[in-house]
Order: structure tokens, then sequence, then C-alpha cells
């Protein structure tokens, strides 16, 4: 199936809300859905029988420019019953971002979502576990930001080598 | 935000009741068997282990924020130091994504012939090391030293030949943006083909050491059922989903590179009642990374015998500068599925880069794995998902 | 009982196998005992093309900068200046390397081809007898060499720059390679020789390299 | 003065001969050469100080000597793991390595000696002294020819199964008094380990006991006494006389002994904690087990009684099974008995380095399973047999001999013939009849416990 055919089922599932295709000059055309709808829209993407989105490939973080005031969280879906892929986008702000967890769908999602909070400081709200991942606990800030700055000293190290 | 993350984050160990004759001990991150720098966090009651959290990071190199200040041929070299034991295909994994998104670039002629073939070559020669290395070490994991020495050995043979195509041992550095670094040294072939005819028959006598060993079998069969709608949920790939059962490989189902010319089979796990050996488990796991390197043996003979074709070895490009847009590419390393997402802005660094690692994905499942097993299984479970903590960590 | 059997039958064979190893020889050697790696024959021999040591042949650098630039962890700091008058300088001239892994320094006549034909002929004024390596030729002949004996032929460029700094920082060099594929006078290379493995140091002052060499611009 | 003592050494190695021990004797002559040299030498003391003087001079003596036997069972160790995994081994010290465990001995004593602030300083200390005394007092009751022999105690065999089960509450004590986890874990393995296999180890001596009568060790050697029989030699080759076979020696008595020494080869493994039953200090699992945290001399200690206790249980296999520093050729010492024994017992603790070097570790529970499940009834089944064996063939008749030797030759050919043949045909088909017990009705456990556990989560 393809993104079109899948966007033009999300549409009519999901009438009242802001469901956005690109596929103008992209390599890979993707779906922008509100944030507040994630879970939403994964649950019955993975549980639609002739969907069956049952492999999150990647979610990631994306942070374009230190200027934007919005960041995005890009989720790659697979079937591997169908052998189709999705991508998903959800745009969130730089100040506060909240996101619904979508770890009861897939599990991996877990892990992902606590890296994504670890790097980009974005909220995952549901989610059972949300701790950082890579770095320290006591480490401040959220490196993968593009304004992020490093801090002088860590637990006194110096920390730029 | 602050509030929730914070009350997250205080919960640094796990509770333990009063009285009970529970224990919390730390397992790594210096321990012999955890595969570099893991530390997991054990809940246990005797030998049973009631809880294992995974705790990584403790390698982490910052690579996706590094690769933000790289160019796309600087970033190469890093790719050698995410998975270290088959850097060849870490490589070819990051440039594939490249590749894939320069193809919108009309002046990229796409990889020569020659060097898709020196690529297949590489790649299946790190995918035999880099299964040796986890069958000797999943030996050593059960408590057999010397099938550790004698991989080692074999692979020893196969970094040799690596030292003669690209001049290091190890980060390779050798498949590059468009095609490979160096062409073939002479007598290489000759090499390569004394290699296989050599290791072929090794495996069977690996077989026989360790995989039918008895002893092995009791600590592996059964142990730690891991199955496909899990392995898939929790984004298991390569031989840690083909051991649940799924015949799944992405040079079959989605031939990259010129995969599609070789004939050769995807080894799956088996359920063998007599044995006991369930779909999943960490014999089965296992079994399909010995079974594989029949089948790279057998590409690499497919290769061999088919002859290379001449021909420039790197596609001609002015520099390494894709057009504006993003992609995911992923392609079958020899843990599984990696997978590599840029964002470009056209410039000749990526705006964003992150790695998917298949070890990643694999380790999130210890946790539910390893619950109310003992502590040698647990070492069983973390040597048959065969994890290299420097692509988990990145 | 088959329990017993299997275990008994399966634990025998193993043993076999390590028996049989028992008395194959040994892969090892021990290393700094036997590491004339030249001349012993059962030793394994450092590859043609091994990155080791980086080395910079300072006669031929013309300070680009270009490895500097491509290094991904920045571990070559270069400094350069404009020649003061009365600098000492060299015309440019043609390094032409043979395939038996020797050099001739000198002046070719016409320009260099870019792709190098077996019937070709070269006729070279053997002008300069530093960097060469070939044993038999004097300084000053002129020497004819058929096609089929050349590797390649680089332009030396003419000296426009001074080196005042070339410090390659080996603790920080991850050995990718491509600040060597990248030179365009091949003068940054990476020895693949025991040099370029045994480097260990006492003091870690001593793994930075400085190549600059003041004396070869008076 | 010179020609005086060696003229009483002389008398005194002629009192260290000990008589052939008739099993109804049982007298424990132990402390008799002593006494006689005691009021020899010391006479102008009260007699017991001088005994005791005698004894603490053997003793030191003993104690000098025996670490030896450690030092070259590491290098031994050392050598034949690298030769099995093609590699050279220890080559610098000395020639050939030689002297590499000497250096690493001497390197070991100028560590520090740390212990852990948390640790039960007393017992952390004690803990290793303890484990070294005791598997030393093993070599006492070890007869090692006709004349080394410390003390011949008539209850020879059963101190020496109490004197190494102490090892057990010292393995205990070095692992609680670390205030470790890994290294309680590591004691509580081996408390369990070793008291479990004491049994078929207790059980297969038994066998060995009945059939020779007595517990005395040299009174067990004299029993296996092929070369030293009365009567005349079977055949005479090159003038050397042969008396006895190989048949003599308690393994090939009957089949129950044979089958007897082989359970107790196997426990004697698990006792001394080599894999595949190193479970007490199983790298790859506990780091290093009970001792962890010990450093420097003290885990010297260790490992200097670890080797001794591997030895140990070789020399006692050797003595009971194997007949001992009985040779079979004849009672003119053609060979030294001291070689002979040390021949035997190093072919045995080559055996027990190659078993390590091959196999992987079992797991605790599997550990157990085979003690409990598989070596205890065999050792009381071999019991049973030997009972019988002995009612039918009262005297050891051509008849006995003969028919043992049948039985344990087919026995031996049947699985030689069957490892060799299917060497290197084995193919895919064959690993489902290799592989084992767990078995299908276990396969079905397997999965009502899996659904039980993630069915919900699914």
């Amino acid at each position: 199936m393809t993104t079109q055919e899948i966007f033009s089922r999300l549409q009519s599932k999901f009438e009242d809300n802001d469901i956005s295709i690109e596929t103008e000059a992209v390599l890979e055309p993707f779906i922008v859905v509100p944030s507040s709808l994630i879970a939403l829209i994964s649950e019955h993407l993975c549980r639609e029988s002739d969907l069956a989105f049952d492999s999150l490939q990647c979610l990631s973080g994306v942070d374009l420019s230190a200027s934007d005031e919005t960041m995005e969280i890009v989720y790659h879906l697979f079937s591997m019953t169908h052998q189709h892929d999705l991508t998903l986008k959800v745009i969130v702000p730089k100040v506060e971002p909240h996101v619904p967890t979508v770890e009861h769908v897939w599990k991996i999602a877990n892990w992902h979502e606590r890296e994504v909070y670890d790097l980009y400081g974005v909220v995952f709200d549901g989610h059972s576990d949300l701790r950082r991942i890579l770095l320290p606990d006591d480490w401040e800030g959220h490196p993968m930001r593009k304004d992020y700055k490093e801090p002088e000293i860590y637990r006194g190290m110096k920390v730029p080598y | 935000m602050l509030a929730q993350s914070t009350a997250s984050e205080e919960r640094k160990f796990l509770e333990l009741k009063p009285f009970s004759d529970e224990m919390v001990v730390s397992m790594g991150p210096q321990h012999p068997s955890t595969h570099g720098v893991l530390r997991l966090e054990l809940r246990l009651d005797g030998e049973i282990v009631r809880e294992a959290i995974p705790h990584i990071g403790y390698l982490h190199r910052c690579f996706e924020k590094h690769a933000e200040n790289l160019s796309y041929q600087q970033i190469v070299p890093f790719t050698d130091r995410m998975d270290y034991i088959a850097a060849m295909n870490q490589n070819w994994g990051f440039c594939l994504a490249v590749e894939e998104l320069m193809s919108a670039d009309p002046k990229f002629a796409g990889v020569p012939e020659r060097a898709e073939y020196l690529r297949v070559l590489a790649g299946e020669l790190n995918r035999i090391a880099s299964h040796l290395l986890a069958f000797g070490t999943y030996g050593m994991d059960i408590g057999a030293f010397t099938p550790f020495l004698y991989a080692f050995r074999d692979r020893e043979k196969i970094l040799l030949l690596f030292e003669k195509l690209c001049g290091a041992r190890l980060t390779y550095n050798y498949i590059r943006v468009g095609g490979v670094s160096r062409d073939l040294p002479p007598g290489f072939l000759d090499d390569v083909r004394e290699f296989i005819d050599y290791f072929e028959p090794k495996i069977d006598e690996y077989n026989a050491l360790l995989t039918n060993n008895k002893i092995f079998l009791e600590r592996t069969v059964g142990v730690a059922i891991m199955d496909e709608a899990m392995a898939i949920s929790y984004g298991a790939t390569g031989p840690n989903l083909r051991g649940a059962g799924r015949k799944w490989d992405l040079r079959k189902d989605e031939p990259y590179s010129i995969y599609d010319r070789f004939d050769f089979d995807i080894p799956v796990g088996e359920e063998i009642p007599e044995a006991g050996a369930v779909l999943g488990d960490c014999w089965n796991r296992y079994k399909v990374r010995m079974d594989e390197m029949k089948e790279s043996v057998k590409i690499i003979r497919q290769v061999l015998d088919g002859g290379l074709p001449d021909g420039p070895i790197v596609a001609a490009m002015k520099a390494i500068r894709p057009p504006a847009g993003e992609v995911f590419s992923r392609s079958e390393a020899p843990r599984g599925e990696l997978g590599f997402y840029i964002v470009s802005d056209g410039s000749v660094k990526p705006v964003r880069l992150k790695a998917k690692s298949p070890c990643f994905c694999a380790l999130s499942a210890l946790q539910e794995l390893s619950r109310g097993l003992m502590i040698a299984d647990i070492i069983a479970i973390i040597g048959s998902i065969d994890i290299v903590m420097g692509e988990v960590d990145r | 009982m088959s329990n017993i059997y299997n275990g008994v039958y399966s634990v025998l064979l193993g043993m076999v196998i390590t028996l049989r190893q028992l008395f194959k020889p040994s892969v090892t050697h021990q290393y700094p005992y036997e590491n004339d790696f030249e001349i012993n024959d059962n030793i394994r021999e450092i590859p043609v093309g091994f990155r080791g040591q980086l080395h910079n042949r300072v006669e031929d650098c013309i300070v680009c900068k270009k490895c500097a630039q491509i290094c991904p962890v920045d571990c070559i700091h270069i400094d350069a200046r404009k020649p003061e008058k009365g600098g000492k300088m060299w015309e440019s001239m043609n390094v032409v390397h043979l395939k038996d892994q020797t050099r001739i320094v000198g002046i070719i006549d016409g320009k260099p081809p870019k792709k190098i034909e077996p019937d070709m002929q070269f006729t070279i004024q053997h002008a300069n007898p530093e960097g060469t390596t070939h044993p038999d030729i004097p300084a000053g002949a002129t020497v004819k060499i058929s096609g089929d004996k050349v590797d390649r032929i680089i332009d030396r460029k003419k000296v426009v720059l001074f080196m005042d700094q070339f410090d390659i920082d080996m603790t920080l060099c991850l050995f990718c390679g491509l600040c060597t594929e990248v030179c365009p006078t091949e003068c940054l290379t990476m020895k693949d020789s025991l040099e370029g493995i045994e480097y260990s140091e006492f003091d870690r002052e001593n793994l930075i390299y400085k190549f600059a060499d003041p004396t070869l611009y008076k | 003065m010179v020609q005086q003592l060696s003229s009483q050494f002389l008398h005194l190695t002629s009192l260290l001969s000990v008589e052939t021990v008739t099993p109804s004797e049982g007298s424990a002559p132990g402390g008799n050469w002593a006494q006689a040299f005691a009021s020899q030498f010391l006479g102008f003391l009260p007699g017991w100080i001088g005994l005791v003087l005698v004894m603490s001079v053997v003793a030191a003596v003993f104690v000098a000597v025996v670490p030896l036997v450690p030092l070259v069972l590491v290098l031994m160790e050392r050598k034949v793991s690298a030769w099995i995994q093609d590699r050279v081994g220890p080559m610098r010290v000395g020639p050939w390595g030689l002297l590499q465990t000497l250096a690493d001995g001497v390197k070991l004593i100028f560590k520090e000696d740390l212990i852990p602030p948390q640790a039960d300083k007393f017992l952390f200390r004690f803990a290793p002294y303890l484990i070294f005394t005791c598997s030393f007092a093993v070599f006492a009751a070890i007869p090692f020819s006709q004349r080394i022999l410390v003390s011949d105690l008539n209850i020879g065999i059963f101190y020496i199964i109490s004197i190494s089960s102490v090892v057990a509450i010292g393995v205990i004590i070095a692992g609680w008094s670390s205030n470790s986890k890994w290294s309680l874990f590591g004691a509580m393995r081996s408390a369990a380990q070793m008291v479990s296999y004491e049994i078929p180890i207790g059980l297969s001596i038994l066998t060995v006991i009945m059939m020779a009568q007595t517990m005395s060790m040299e009174g067990i050697v004299a029993a296996q006494n092929g070369a030293f029989a009365e009567g005349e030699p079977i055949i005479t080759l090159l003038g050397v006389e042969v008396k006895g076979t190989i048949l003599d020696w308690m393994i090939f008595r009957s089949p129950f002994t044979f089958l007897a020494f082989f359970v107790y080869f196997l426990s004697s493994i698990a006792e001394v904690n080599r894999t595949p039953f190193d479970l007490p200090e199983a790298e790859s699992e506990l780091v290093a087990g009970f001792h962890t945290e010990y450093s420097g001399m003290r885990f010297a200690v260790f490992f200097i009684a670890e080797y001794a206790n591997v030895f140990a249980v070789c020399a006692i296999a050797a003595t009971l099974f194997l007949g001992g520093w009985q040779g079979i050729i004849d009672e003119d010492q053609f060979i030294p008995g001291l070689l002979i024994i040390f021949g035997k017992t190093f072919l045995l603790v080559f055996v027990m380095m190659w078993i390590r070097w091959t196999l992987p570790r079992l797991r605790v529970d599997q550990l157990m399973n085979l003690c409990w499940k598989y070596l205890i009834p065999i050792s009381f089944f071999n019991i049973l047999g030997t009972g019988i064996w002995g009612l039918f063939f009262r005297e050891d008749s051509a008849l006995s001999i003969g028919l043992s030797f049948l039985i344990i030759s087919l026995f031996v050919v049947s699985i030689l013939g069957i490892v060799f043949n299917s060497f290197g045909k084995l193919k895919p088909a064959d690993q489902t009849a290799l592989a084992g017990n767990i078995g299908a009705a276990n396969l079905q456990k397997l999965k009502t416990t899996w659904n039980e556990r993630h069915g919900q989560q699914k």
C-alpha cells in the first residue's frame, strides 16, 4: 500500500484532525500527524489487518536548526506482513515538548523514546520508565538539540576536551 | 516536563522488600561476559533472576552529534567504530543511505559494477568474521574457552585478507560513498579461495565441538524464548528474528546492491522436539549464525567463480553533496538490520544522522527475556543475541 | 539411557577434536622475539598499503592543507607563510614512480600523460638526486624508460609556501587514511613497514610528530 | 661423622619402608619410624618432645616440597591448554617458559595484600590457610612408593575423604567473609556442589574398599598386588619377570569397579571445581567466584591449594583404581614406585585438563541433576554389583578376571568405535538424535510456561 492510500484511509478514520501528507520534492513521502493523535494512529496502523505495521523501524528526533521553534519526531514504520513502509512525522515545540507514547504498540518504542527524551528532551506521556538512557542520570541539557551548550564542568571533570 | 522527568529519574535503584531473601546485584560494567560495558541490575532470589534491568551508555561516543559536524566522507571512518566487529557492513550501510540520497542527483551515475562485487566480497567475509566472533564468545560465555581461540584463529585469516585489501585490520574505512577505496591487491582472489576452502570444513568441526555438545545443548536449548511476535515487536532483526522462525533477510526480501544475482538460502531456526529446541530459543539464535556462515561462503564462492567485471571502483563525482531531502535506508548487517536515517539540506554535512542499530533493539528485549531464569542463563541470552556495545551506545 | 549415551558421545567427539589439535603446530608466534618480518618466511608480512604511522616527505609537500581539511579528528596542524625574498626554492619537476617501488626525480620532456600506456617512452633528465631511490642512475644523466615499467608520474610543484609547522598528533589519529588519499603530491603516506606498527613511546609528547624542517628553506 | 650419618640415614630409610600390610592387621605403623628416629637421636629428651620435633621437621620438609607439585601443574595446565588451542603458551621465563610459574609466584608474593574494608578480617585471612592446610593434609595418607608414606593409617581413605571435605568449609568462609555478593554466590554454589559430590565419591570408593577389604591406603595398594604376587612369574621377557598384569588393578577387577572409576573421576572433577563443573568460580558468570576479592599471596595460596587438590584426587584415583605405586614388572623396583605413581597421576591430571579445555560449563540445576539423578544411582548400582560379584567370585580366579576383562573391553571397544567411526560424519539429521533429554514433554512444559508468562502481554 502506498503512502497516499494510507493517508486517505487515515483521513477518513480521523476526520476532524489535521493530518497532512508531503509528497513533493522528497525521496520518501511522509505523513504529518498532530502530536496528540500519534498513539491512536499508531495503534490503528498496527492493529488494522490490511495495514499491519507491526514493526517500528526507527524513532528519531530531528532538530533542523537552532533558530526553529519546533522539532520533529519521525516514526519509520514497516509491515513485515505486507512489506510496505510508512513515515510518520510529529511536530513538537521546543519548549515543553509532550508526545503520547507508542510503547504499548511497539515494545521497542520504549528504548527509542528514552533515547529521544535523553537527547532531545521530548517527554513521552504515559511512558513506563522514562529515564535517560545513553547519558548519565545527572547530565544537564539535551545534547542533540542544535542550541545545546555543553557544560564547562561535569562532576569536577572538564568537559570540552 | 521537569516534574515528570525528575520523578522518573529518582528511581535509580531497584526496589527491594525489606527482610526478603532477594538481593540486588550489579552485573557489570566490568564483567567478563557482558560483551563490553553493559551493566545489568539484577534482582535475585538465590540464583533465580526476578528482574534484570540493562543500563547502557557507558560507551556513548556521540556518533550522531559528531556526524552533524562532519562531511559525508569523514563520517565513514566513524561508522567503523559503531560495530567494530563488522565494520565493512557498517560502512556499507551508511554508504547505501548516502547513495540513495544522492540518487536524486542526476549527475550521480551510481555505484560501478566492480565496486558492487568488491562490496559483496568484503561484506560477506566480514559477516563470517563477525559470526565467528559470536560463536567464539558464546562458547566462552557458556564456559568452553577453546572454541573461542579456534574462532579467533580463523577470524585472523579474514583480518589478514582485509589487511591486504584495505590496509587496516579492524576499522576498514573501505567502502566509500560511490564505491570502494582501493582495488584488489594482486593474488587476493586466490587467497580468498584458499581461505574458504580451508574454512568450510571447519564449520562442521565447530558444530561437533560446541553446537551439538550435550552440555551446550543443555545450557541453551529451550532457554529464553523470543518468539516471532515478540521479536518483531522488539524490533529484533537478523539472526535473532530468523532464529524465531521468520524467514526474513533484506538481502533476499528487499535486495540491495547485487544480492539478487546470487543464489543462497536464508537459514531459519527450527523446532526439534527430540532435542527440545524451540523456535526462538538461545540455541536457535546461535545456530542460525553457524548456518549463515555457510551461506556466506556460498556467496563468496559465486563471486569468485563468476569473475569480477573490470571497470572503475568508484563512481565519478566531484563532491559528495547530496540534494536536500531525507532518507531511511536499511541493510543487512551481521547482527540485523542496520538503518541510517539521514536528513540533508543540500550541503556537504548532514543535518541529522540517526543510526538505528540492531543490537540496541535486541538488547531492549533482555529485560523481558531474562525474567525468571538463572544467572547462568542471563549470560547465555546476552551471548545469543550477540550484542556489540559500540553499536548499542553509538 | 540414551541421555547418558548422547552425553558421553558428544563429549568424546569434542575431546577427539581437541586432542587432534594438541598435535598440530601452533599458529601463533612470539612477537617481539620473532619480529624480523622481512627475513623470516613463516612470519606474516605487513602487506603493501598497510595503514601504519603517517609520514610526510616534507621536501615534496606543497602545504596545500587538504589533509588537514579532510581529517575527521583534526589531528594535523599546518602553519605556512609566503617565502621572504632570497628564500630557497626549487623548480617544478616530475617524480617518476617505477613499478619496482623505486622512483626517479627529474624532468620528463613534454607533459606527463594522464594514462600510462605500456608502449610509451619517457625521457627523463635526472636533475636532482634528492628523493631518488633508483640505485644506478647518476645525477644529471638522461635516462629513457619504457611505459611498462612506469607506475605513475607525479608533478612536483614549485614551492610557493614555506612550511613553519606540520604536526600530526598520532594520539588522535584514527588511521582512516583519508589524508593520504587526498594528498596531491603523494608526500603524505602511511608507513607499511615495521616502523608503521612499532610506534609505542614512553612520553605522549613524542607521539606528536613534527615534520616541518626549516633547514629546507634557507 | 658423615659416614655415621649416612648409615643412620640408611637405617632410617629401612625403617621407612612399610611392610605389606595384610588387611586383617589393620595396624597403624605411622608413628613407629618417627618414634624410632626420636629415640635414636634425641634420646636425651623426653620421648614425646623428640617425637614432636621429628614430626615437625618432617612436616616442614613436606610443606616445602609438596607445593612444587602445584607449580608443575600450573605450568602443565598452561602448556596443555596452549597446545590444544594452537598456541605456544608461556615461553619467556626460563627455557620454554619452565620457570613461568615461579616468576608468577614471586610476583604474587610482592603484590599488595588487599583486604576489603567491609570484609570480616579474621575469617578473610583464615580461609586460605584452612583450604591450604586441608588440601595438603591429604598428602599425608597417600602412599607414593613402598617407602614414601608419611603415615599409613588403618583408616587412610576415610581420613582423606573427611579431610578433603573440610575444604568446602574453607571455600564458604572465603566467600562469606569477602562481603561480596559474587563471592557469596561462589561459596554457596560450591557448598551445594561439594556436599553433593562427596556422595558419589564416597560410594565409589566404597566399592574399592569392598574389593580390598581394608581402608588402609597401603592395604588397598597391596590388594592390587600385581608384581608383588607370590609365586611364579607369568612371563619372563629379556630376563625381566612379569609377575602381574594390569588386570590386577582395581579398575579391571570387575565391571563395577570399572564404572566406579569413572564415577569417581567425574565427581572428583566436580570436587576440585574444574570445568565442566567449575561453577564456584565460573569466570564468565561470577567473575572469579569465592576468591574474587583475594589478591597477592592469599590468592596464590588458593591457587596452590586448588592444584594440590587436583593432584591429590588424581593420586587417590591412581592409588585406589590403578594399582598405586606398583608397576607390573617386578619387585626389584625396575622403575621406582614414585615415578610410577607420578606417571599415573599426571596422566589423569592431563585428562582433567583435556576435559577442562574442551567442554562448556553446566548450569547449577543441571549440575545437581547429574549428581543426584545419574551418578548416585550408578554408584549404588555399583555397590550392589560389587557385592554380588564378590559373592560369586570369592577368590581372584581366572574366571573372574577373564569375565571382567571381556565385559570391560567390549564396553571400551564399542564406545571408541562409535566415536571414531562417526567422527566427521556428523550430519544435520544426526543432530536431532544427538540432542538430548529435554524431550517432547519438556518442550510442551516450556511452551506452557512461556505462554503463561507472555500470553497476557501479547
